[in-house]
């Protein structure tokens, strides 16, 4: 055990890190030391990002964008800030493509909408096709099943190989001339795959599709550039990225943000409403109805300026270097299958596996018993599931705050779980 | 161990040996999720007049649910409609008592087998588990009642 | 002054209260303390609320329904319980008719998004009448504006007295047998006017339309009782009632829940997905796609215990004395003309006014130099203002920490902004 | 007293006597909104080749919208279009400056009476309404250019 874990570089310090986040500290189960490893679910938060939501609470607190009193002109600011932090995170040309949202799910609904109501030549209707794949979170094809069932739209995916990839090989008939959006995650959430966004770009650039990446289980992890990346959405969450709950982000191109229609419609979003019709503000306001997730967008540029501060290529490397680890010694204990990448090379942080006959349920709750946190389920994809015949896995996932030990405290576990059902 | 009260050598027998599992002739037949984990049972219902001729199912799902499957065959299989039913009750206001209900005798009795579920019901999210087998049950005897297929 | 303070009674013991808002406390432009008169627009939060999210965070954060883990079930026992805290603070027959959303313009364009897809005999189309009033927030108007364009149904309203009443005269020709929908607000955010929900019930059960309630200015100042409104949906928002940003609420009738389709798609409000096609869980989890506002809710949870401890009735009656006093004391500046009514009769707590030729926007600047923080704009009414023929109000709102000298400090304000613009 | 750095003598003087309002005849027109406070303008441009011959405008504000576009008629009208755009670069900057910026004299003698509003600058919900009248001459310049209307 030890040996292996000499072999680990590119470690973050995480007796430091592990000292921001007061969850990580939490014990359960008459005393036991919560082992953390649910982050693909959700992050624990830095007491910085904590701070920044009381600070703005108690000192900051007022409606935004259009008051003329002081504290209004605070919270105007630090919720304006709090774009500028995130398009500079994501290197966005410009701050007004950033909107906020509630949750990638809204962010990707939101894309859905905006080509469902669009005029030509971005509309989506009985004559095109909607372009995704079978490794997609539920928020990233129940919004496209939606649009197809309302539009007529045909809904076409991609597939995933033996070894958790997607299956690129009739790449030419998937993407076509009718096809007007393709959709697909950065980093699989179950399998932990990360996808060849180039080579779909490329294919999605000939025949005039637009490109929409779901980014949620990449922005927490690695450098995201969306002027790199190329596409034309991006959509990413809060909560697991170290932010609260409560808020999201979708990036789109400028040009695309003007051209497309609003779709939710009220305060914030106008530049002038009679009884008879209304006009809508510039992006990002023209998507952003009602009082925004002001404290939560706060929460998220504190989050950005934490996880900034570290440096997401250290986190990236962190990452890579646990996983590394964990594939090893998960590929040692008797009757387990890892569901996707069994290598770090193009994998994020999240492994999931099946262990023999037990149901995950149970390894879930005997794991549960040790203080060990894992998430256990289809994980919001079930096609996954589907295409390998398993009913569920179980899934470790990892984050800045994951250290080797924890991974040993899964291993050993897992152990006593075989040992239970035996 | 506090794991030992969900998972009673009660339940790991039944789920290493379940009791009249496979799908067989039925009246009626349902299919059940429970999406937040993705368990999933497919359950038949035949009846003979007012009796509980054969409770016939297939399924994927933790230890709880097919053992829970399991139990709810063993008990039900024979038994007059309006009894199934109160055991159903019973069942019911156990796994819902959030660990607090301390079956007693008269409980046990009507139970048997499924009293061991009393420990799950301090565990939430394994509540639903327990429950899928006897809401699928539930919604086939009502749709076998509603097509007439019994009395 | 001190006489007219006198005859108050129904106050609250505001001493008590303001020592739970911090940002109260706060003080600006050299060390003058805030007077803050704009809660219509957003509230206040008491440490309450604040200690409620940085326990959830500290202590039990994870993501909700899907964990076996002991912190995902308390996350999820907290999350739901939330949930039992606001079905019971409205009155609800059962939780399951309260939907979790990011504020109220959400919940508003959830209503009419159901309704633009619902099948017969929900189903909004060319063929039918969408029914408001021209005292909405936008948030009330866009969506139904939206959903006219989108399906050809044809929109009407009710338009306003000189008094600041709804013109209820022509309602049997307004609200005809083709009238899916009648959605208008219970208090105006901008007149103060409570509105007669009796009378438009009664119209539109006639006539077999469905009455969406908007309870954004109701909810955190009286008793709101959905059975007794006798609605079919009633939305609020959590910020206003001392809760946190980023939450918002429908509830609705659980027939019409069961029986319209889903909004937004994602993870959380599925029951089963494969790539052809999916089926939808249950409402309240049909509609609330993605990790919800967990922490949000939370906070809003700790923000109904927190009006309930002191008691919603109570709470009505100081703000109706503070509103009496304040009206009768406005009515003394010179020049103040007042829109909307002038008597607390059927009035909420926020009062809009124009100061002769002064222009809100700098009235408004005037008393923020003396630390006075109201609102000026259109307050997103924009129609209340073209139907007074006024650019814009000045608006100053009181809530359950609002005192009798702040009213008197406001009436001073106004003095130093005639005489500045003298 | 700060406020008084917002509410210059000359602003206020702008403000209860404006300069040009009125809408006359113009080569091209515009409305613009402030969607924040709902402030409103429409103006008109009257070209004289690449002279500005008339800057007309009608319209509902606050004190500085108002005063702003009063200064704008006194400025612009009589001017080159090359110098106005000039005029418009430096009253932008300024405006943007959060208050950090001291105009100096070679500013001063750019934007004359404009150098009042250095203290709005300070107020970010005020600089839009400082903003209005110079973001709508813009357009309508940009529109009447298009036309061919000018030069
Ligand atoms: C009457 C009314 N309806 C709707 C809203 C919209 O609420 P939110 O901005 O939280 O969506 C508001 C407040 O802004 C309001 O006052
Ligand atoms: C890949 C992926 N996409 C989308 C989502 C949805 O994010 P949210 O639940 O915050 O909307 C998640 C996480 O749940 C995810 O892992």
């Amino acid at each position: 055990m030890t040996d292996a874990r000499q072999g680990l570089s590119g470690l973050l310090d995480t007796e430091a890190i592990r000292k921001d986040f007061p969850l990580l500290d939490r014990t359960v189960h008459d005393g036991k030391k919560v082992v953390y490893l649910d982050s693909a679910a959700t992050s624990q938060k830095p007491r910085q990002v904590l701070d920044a939501l009381n600070t703005y609470y108690e000192r900051h607190n007022a409606n935004v964008h259009r008051g003329v009193y002081t504290i209004a002109e605070e919270a105007t600011a630090l919720y304006e800030g709090a774009r500028d932090k995130v398009a500079a995170f994501i290197n966005a040309p410009s701050r007004d493509e950033v909107i906020f949202t509630k949750n990638a799910s809204e962010s990707l609904n939101l894309v859905a909408n905006m080509l469902g109501w669009a005029d030509e030549p971005y509309r989506v209707d009985r004559d095109t096709e909607i372009v995704t794949t079978e490794m997609e979170h539920h928020s990233n094809i129940v919004p496209w099943q939606l649009l197809a069932q309302r539009t007529g739209a045909k809904l076409k995916w991609f597939g995933i190989t033996d070894d958790g990839r997607l299956d690129l090989s009739n790449i030419d008939e998937i993407i076509t001339e009718k096809t007007k959006i393709v959709s697909f995650t950065l980093v699989s959430n179950i399998l932990g795959t990360v996808n060849p966004v180039e080579q779909i770009i490329r294919r999605a650039q000939q025949v005039g599709a637009l490109v929409c990446i779901d980014a949620s289980q990449a922005a927490p992890h690695m450098v995201l550039d969306v002027q790199a990346l190329q596409a034309d959405f991006v959509a990413f969450t809060g909560h697991k990225m170290v932010g609260p709950t409560g808020i999201g982000v979708l990036w789109g191109r400028q040009e695309l943000l003007e051209d497309l229609p609003p779709f939710l419609g009220g305060g914030e979003m106008i530049e002038t409403v009679s009884m008879h019709s209304s006009t809508y503000a510039p992006a990002p306001h023209k998507f952003e109805a009602g009082t925004p997730p002001i404290a939560q967008a706060v929460g998220l540029g504190a989050a950005v300026d934490y996880l900034t501060s570290i440096g997401m290529e250290r986190i990236h490397s962190h990452e890579k270097a646990i996983t590394e680890y964990a594939l090893k010694r998960l590929l040692e204990v008797p009757d387990l299958r890892i569901i996707g990448p069994t290598t770090a090379e193009d994998r994020g942080a999240a492994i999931s596996f099946t262990l023999g006959d037990i149901h995950p349920h149970d390894v879930g709750q005997v794991l549960d018993e040790q203080g060990i946190a894992v998430r256990v389920g289809h994980h919001c994809a079930r096609p996954v599931c589907l295409r390998y015949g398993i009913p569920a896995t179980t899934r470790a996932s990892f984050y800045l705050y994951s250290t080797p030990a924890e991974v040993d405290a899964l291993v050993d576990g897992l152990e006593h779980v075989r040992n239970f059902f035996g | 161990m506090k794991l030992d009260s969900m998972y009673q050598e009660v339940i790991l027998d039944h789920y290493k040996h379940p009791h009249g599992r496979g799908l067989r002739d039925g009246d009626a037949e349902v299919h059940h999720v429970n999406p937040t984990c993705g368990d999933e049972i497919t359950l038949r219902v035949k009846y003979d007049g007012e009796t509980i001729a054969d409770v016939s199912y297939e399924g994927q799902g933790c230890s709880i649910s097919q053992a829970s499957a399991s139990v709810l065959n063993e008990l039900l299989v024979g038994k007059e409609l309006s009894q199934a039913q109160k055991i159903q009750d019973a069942f019911l206001e156990l796994m819902q008592s959030k660990g607090q209900l301390e079956p007693d005798d008269a409980m046990e009795e009507v139970l048997e087998d499924a009293v061991a579920f009393a420990g799950v019901s301090k565990y939430p999210a394994r509540v639903k588990c327990a429950l899928l087998s006897w809401m699928a049950w539930k919604d086939a005897t009502a749709k076998a009642l509603s097509e007439g297929k019994t009395a």
